[in-house]
């Protein structure tokens, strides 16, 4: 029961992680939580004993994925400053 | 000795990469033309062992199905290999002068690139005809995905590079609510091999979800209206020999697995309101694409118009073989001509199509623009490529005797079998609209030039491509017997044999 | 927040019992079910986020989301077919493919979209409207 | 005037951003209630292909039945999918204007925490790498894990200054990130000249043959995670595509 409990919680964070990527309107945050799902995603598949994949995930998913995307972020905020920096949303 | 299935996979990818390894302009050429002439040969090997000896079907890495991947060649798919050879080859030759160093419009990059690029591409596509397998399926999806989106890229211009994102973003996702439809597959069957998918029983809800994904990811990649907003853009703006190949070839690939699928795993014909609600989608895009295509000014947008409302009539071929919901077929005795009818016009508009992007590449290299208004007095300064649009032109109309018309002809006699007048309506006035937006086009090249302007010499090898694929597109409408009989090796529509 | 999460795990245990009462023979709620069921969900969000937010890099995110949906209810699927070696190792090979391959894809979408950016200034495909 | 239509323009934007939104959500929710359905209804299995992958995993020439799937049973799909990373890589090189590292972002300067740090790191790295590789004849690793940890030490002498890929010279660069798929292709030739079915391999040296394709296949993993990492567009536009820009001008 504790560890189907613990699977509800994961698969809960998943999702709230999955929601606040998508809708976050900081572009540098989404980023973090990205990661952050990419990650959980990882413990999720250990729990499913799939550990070949949770390496990969961690590291091509979680890690590349995310170094990648860290660099383009980065890369916008040094061509325009803080400008555009969470502008790619006006809507209040 | 290597099967020639597997030759129709490897030449090209051989091809490509000792084009990647060795761009230097001493090889590009030998290499170029080698690969186009090795995978020719294997396309004729294929084709004539499938002719004499009927469907093959070749085990990979020594494990038979369940466990390993099946490549399978039934007539259907030597249909599409033959048509992506000769498409694929006579635009390679346009390619060849295009991506030389004697034309001024390319960069050293561009011709560096185009044709790992090119031969990665054809080599998937041949994969995606021969593969048995659902995941894999998949694999080849992405490679041609990837390759396409590249191509497009090449020429480095800001709404090429634009186009190239918003072709990217569709096509990547649905890639993935494909993979989706296969993951809930597997939840079903436990297994990824066509053949023993379709051999199980039935699973409703799964079943259903699964078909939906894959439908809609497939037609999103074919560009079925109203998924079709990404194409005009990513066909229109890539170089010429590029649209060719995305216009002509790459769409197929997509709307030849949904066939695939549609017969093979899900039951398809059963679902009569789904079959009739994609005839709908496909007419719509008929006329759509057809009047957006009026709309244009610019010759390579129009083309690219005219691909959207070509695609539609591929998608008349699923009402047509649908069941009725008492359990009849719509069109009983009308499948092979609704069947053959559809293969028949995928292949005649990729002939037409590519031999039309082409000419409108000769037309941007000695006018430097393509819009139409400048294109006065063509019928003159390009004769030969002005009569290659026309001819083209005249396929897509589907005016006697052409391959167009043969094939038009063969779905509107199916339509009337099945009782779907409709359709028949809709073809019509499909083909007065396409009849309009190529004349339309071709009425600035008889006009003659207000002043004599000074362009940029044209070479006739790229004409002659472009005159080859029209006039090849006319004369398939002369000998129909043979494609027939190729397309029944193997029942690759397995209705056919249904009284 | 903790509205949302007693919410979410009440539809778990909700749907779950309910697919449990229709076969009372099978265990009430499996874990790979709780997976399957959020990988459908996680899909779904990605695709809202694809369709709502303009933004290229927000897209490439989204279609990952998605991706991470796919891949895991692959993984699921690959437990409840577990033998007496352990899980289906082939729904474990796709996964692995399917993380290369989308990965290769968005490291294109991304350097495609930094190039766009480079030239037009913009991080989304309609300058004019705002989609984001 | 121009304020007021501004405003307009916004308010309208907006109006149809939240149709956009309730219509997505509309979609989404309803495949999610499609999905959950069909999620529901799948049979209880277990269905899958485990029986018999275990069953032939001795004839593999592996310990591990995931390797032995992708690297066996159903290596034609690995090979595809490494020719999918080679496309990656041709296609950042398509946006660069050529398959050459010179120009990539100028080096950062060198920081001696960093080269020192490098320094420890990197050889860990590749031992790492090594040992992932190996480890996946019997235990989850393999060639990509490999791969991606090898191209985060390529990408870690990158970040510290230290010359790396961006000097070994074009043909180097295309050898290394070619030869795994160029691996699998001759396995393709070779296995069928020698009389078995195309990437069949025979049982007493599929181990041996699986470990050389795995390493290939690595190297040239690393290199397209080192290339994807160095060889984003930066700020600085390509010389040779800004040059063609400006010729493009020039000549309309």
């Amino acid at each position: 029961m504790t560890a189907l409990l613990f699977d509800v919680l994961l698969a809960l964070m998943l999702t709230v992680l999955a929601w606040r990527v998508v809708t976050t309107r900081e572009l540098l945050q989404s980023v973090v939580l990205f990661i952050a799902y990419g990650l959980l995603m990882a413990i999720a598949w250990t729990r499913l004993d799939a550990p070949d994949i949770a390496l990969a995930e961690a590291a091509i998913g979680a890690g590349l994925m995310g170094v990648l995307l860290l660099d383009t972020a980065g890369e916008l905020r040094r061509r325009h400053g803080w400008r555009s920096e969470g502008g790619d949303d006006d809507t209040a | 000795m290597i099967e020639p299935m597997a030759w129709c996979i490897l030449a090209p990818f051989i091809g490509a990469s000792l084009a990647f390894l060795l761009p230097g302009r001493v090889w590009r050429r030998p290499i170029a033309i080698g690969a186009i002439g090795a995978t020719l040969a294997s396309v004729w090997m294929l084709t004539s062992q499938v002719w004499n000896s009927g469907a093959q079907r070749m085990d990979l890495s020594g494990w038979p199905a369940p466990l390993g991947i099946g490549l399978a060649a039934d007539g259907f798919s030597v249909f599409m290999i033959v048509m992506t050879g000769v498409v694929g080859s006579l635009i390679g030759a346009y390619a060849l002068w295009h991506y030389s160093d004697l034309s001024d419009a390319t960069e050293p990059a561009e011709r560096r690139l185009f044709w790992p690029l090119w031969l990665i591409l054809w080599g998937s596509l041949n994969a995606i005809y021969l593969s048995s397998d659902i995941f894999n399926i998949y694999v080849a999806l992405e490679v041609i995905t990837l390759a396409a989106v590249a191509l497009i890229t090449l020429s480095g211009k800001a709404e090429a590079l634009v186009a190239a994102m918003r072709y990217l973003l569709a096509a990547f996702l649905g890639s993935l609510s494909y993979l989706m439809g296969v993951a809930l597959l597997y939840a079903t069957h436990g297994a990824l091999d066509l053949v023993i998918i379709a051999d199980q029983e039935r699973a409703g809800l799964p079943e259903v979800g699964a078909f939906a994904l894959m439908a809609t990811g497939l037609a999103l990649k074919t560009a079925l209206f109203p998924m079709h907003f990404w194409l005009p853009p990513a066909h229109s703006k890539a170089a010429a020999p590029v649209s060719a190949i995305l216009s002509a070839l790459v769409v197929k690939a997509s709307f030849y697995v949904l066939l695939r699928l549609w017969f093979g795993v899900f039951d398809g014909p059963a679902m009569y309101a789904v079959g009739i609600l994609l005839g709908t989608l496909g007419s719509a895009a008929i006329i759509w694409g057809a009047f957006q295509a009026l709309r244009q000014m610019s010759l390579k947008l129009l083309i690219a118009h005219s691909t959207v409302a070509q695609i539609g009539y591929l998608f008349l071929i699923f009402p047509l073989t649908a069941r009725r919901p008492s359990g009849e077929l719509a069109a009983a005795g009308w499948i092979t001509e609704a069947c053959t009818g559809v293969s028949y016009h995928a292949l005649s508009h990729a002939l037409a199509k590519a031999a039309m992007f082409l000419g409108a590449g000769v037309v941007l290299h000695v006018y430097g623009s393509d819009l139409l208004t400048n294109m006065r007095g063509m019928s003159r300064r390009l004769p030969i490529t002005t009569f290659a649009l026309a001819i083209a032109g005249v396929s897509l109309m589907g005016l006697p005797p052409s391959g167009g018309f043969a094939a038009k002809w063969l779905i509107v006699t199916a339509a009337l079998g099945a009782g779907q007048w409709w359709w028949v309506l809709v073809i019509l006035i499909g083909g007065l609209l396409t009849a309009g937006y190529i004349f339309l086009m071709l009425r600035w090249a008889f006009i003659s030039e207000d002043a004599p302007i000074q362009l940029r010499p044209a070479n006739m090898p790229i004409q002659l491509a472009a005159l080859a694929l029209a006039l090849l597109s006319v004369l398939v409408g002369f000998r129909l017997e043979e494609p027939f009989q190729l397309l029944v090796i193997g029942d690759p529509f397995p209705i056919f044999d249904l009284p | 927040m903790t509205l949302l999460s007693c919410g979410y795990m009440s539809v778990c245990f909700g749907v779950a019992s309910a697919a449990g009462a229709a076969t009372p023979e099978t265990p009430v709620l499996t874990s790979h079910l709780v997976y399957m069921l959020t990988a459908c969900l996680l899909f779904c969000i990605g695709l809202f986020g694809l369709i709502t937010r303009g933004h290229l890099m927000r897209n490439v995110m989204s279609l990952n989301v998605m991706g991470g949906g796919v891949f895991l209810f692959l993984v699921a699927v690959a437990r409840r077919d577990a033998g007496e070696s352990g899980p289906d190792p082939v729904p474990h090979a796709m996964t692995l493919t399917g993380i290369v391959v989308a990965l290769a894809a968005s490291a294109f979408a991304l350097a495609l979209a930094r190039r766009i950016h480079s030239i037009t200034g913009e991080m989304r495909l309609e300058p004019g409207d705002d989609n984001s | 005037m121009t304020r007021h239509d501004a405003t307009l323009r916004r308010r309208r934007r907006r109006a149809l951003l939240r149709v956009r939104i309730v219509v997505a959500g509309a979609g989404a929710l309803a495949l999610a209630l499609l999905l959950v359905a069909a999620v529901l209804e799948l049979p209880e299995g277990p269905l899958g292909l485990a029986e018999e992958a275990a069953a032939q995993l001795a004839h593999t020439g592996v310990d591990h039945a995931v390797t032995a799937v992708l690297l066996n049973y159903r290596s034609y799909d690995t090979w595809l999918e490494v020719g999918v990373l080679l496309l990656a890589v041709m296609a950042i090189f398509a946006l660069r204007g050529g398959a050459h590292l010179e120009n990539v972002r100028p080096a950062p300067r060198r920081d001696p925490l960093l080269t020192w740090l490098t320094r420890l790191l990197i050889p860990m790295l590749t031992l790492t790498a090594g040992y992932l590789l190996w480890l996946g004849k019997f235990a989850p690793g393999g060639a990509f894990q490999a791969g991606v940890v090898l191209g985060a030490a390529g990408a870690m002498l990158r970040l510290s200054g230290t010359p790396s890929l961006d000097r070994i010279g074009d043909v180097a660069i295309r050898i290394l990130l070619a030869v795994g798929f160029l691996a699998f292709l001759v396995a393709a030739v070779a296995t069928r000249l020698a009389g078995l079915d195309m990437l069949e391999l025979p049982p007493g040296r599929a181990g041996d043959i699986i470990l050389m394709v795995e390493t290939l296949a690595t190297i040239s993993i690393a290199t397209t995670c080192a290339v994807l990492v160095m060889a984003m567009p930066g700020a600085e536009s390509p010389p040779a595509i800004a040059a063609k820009d400006v010729r493009k001008e020039a000549r309309t």
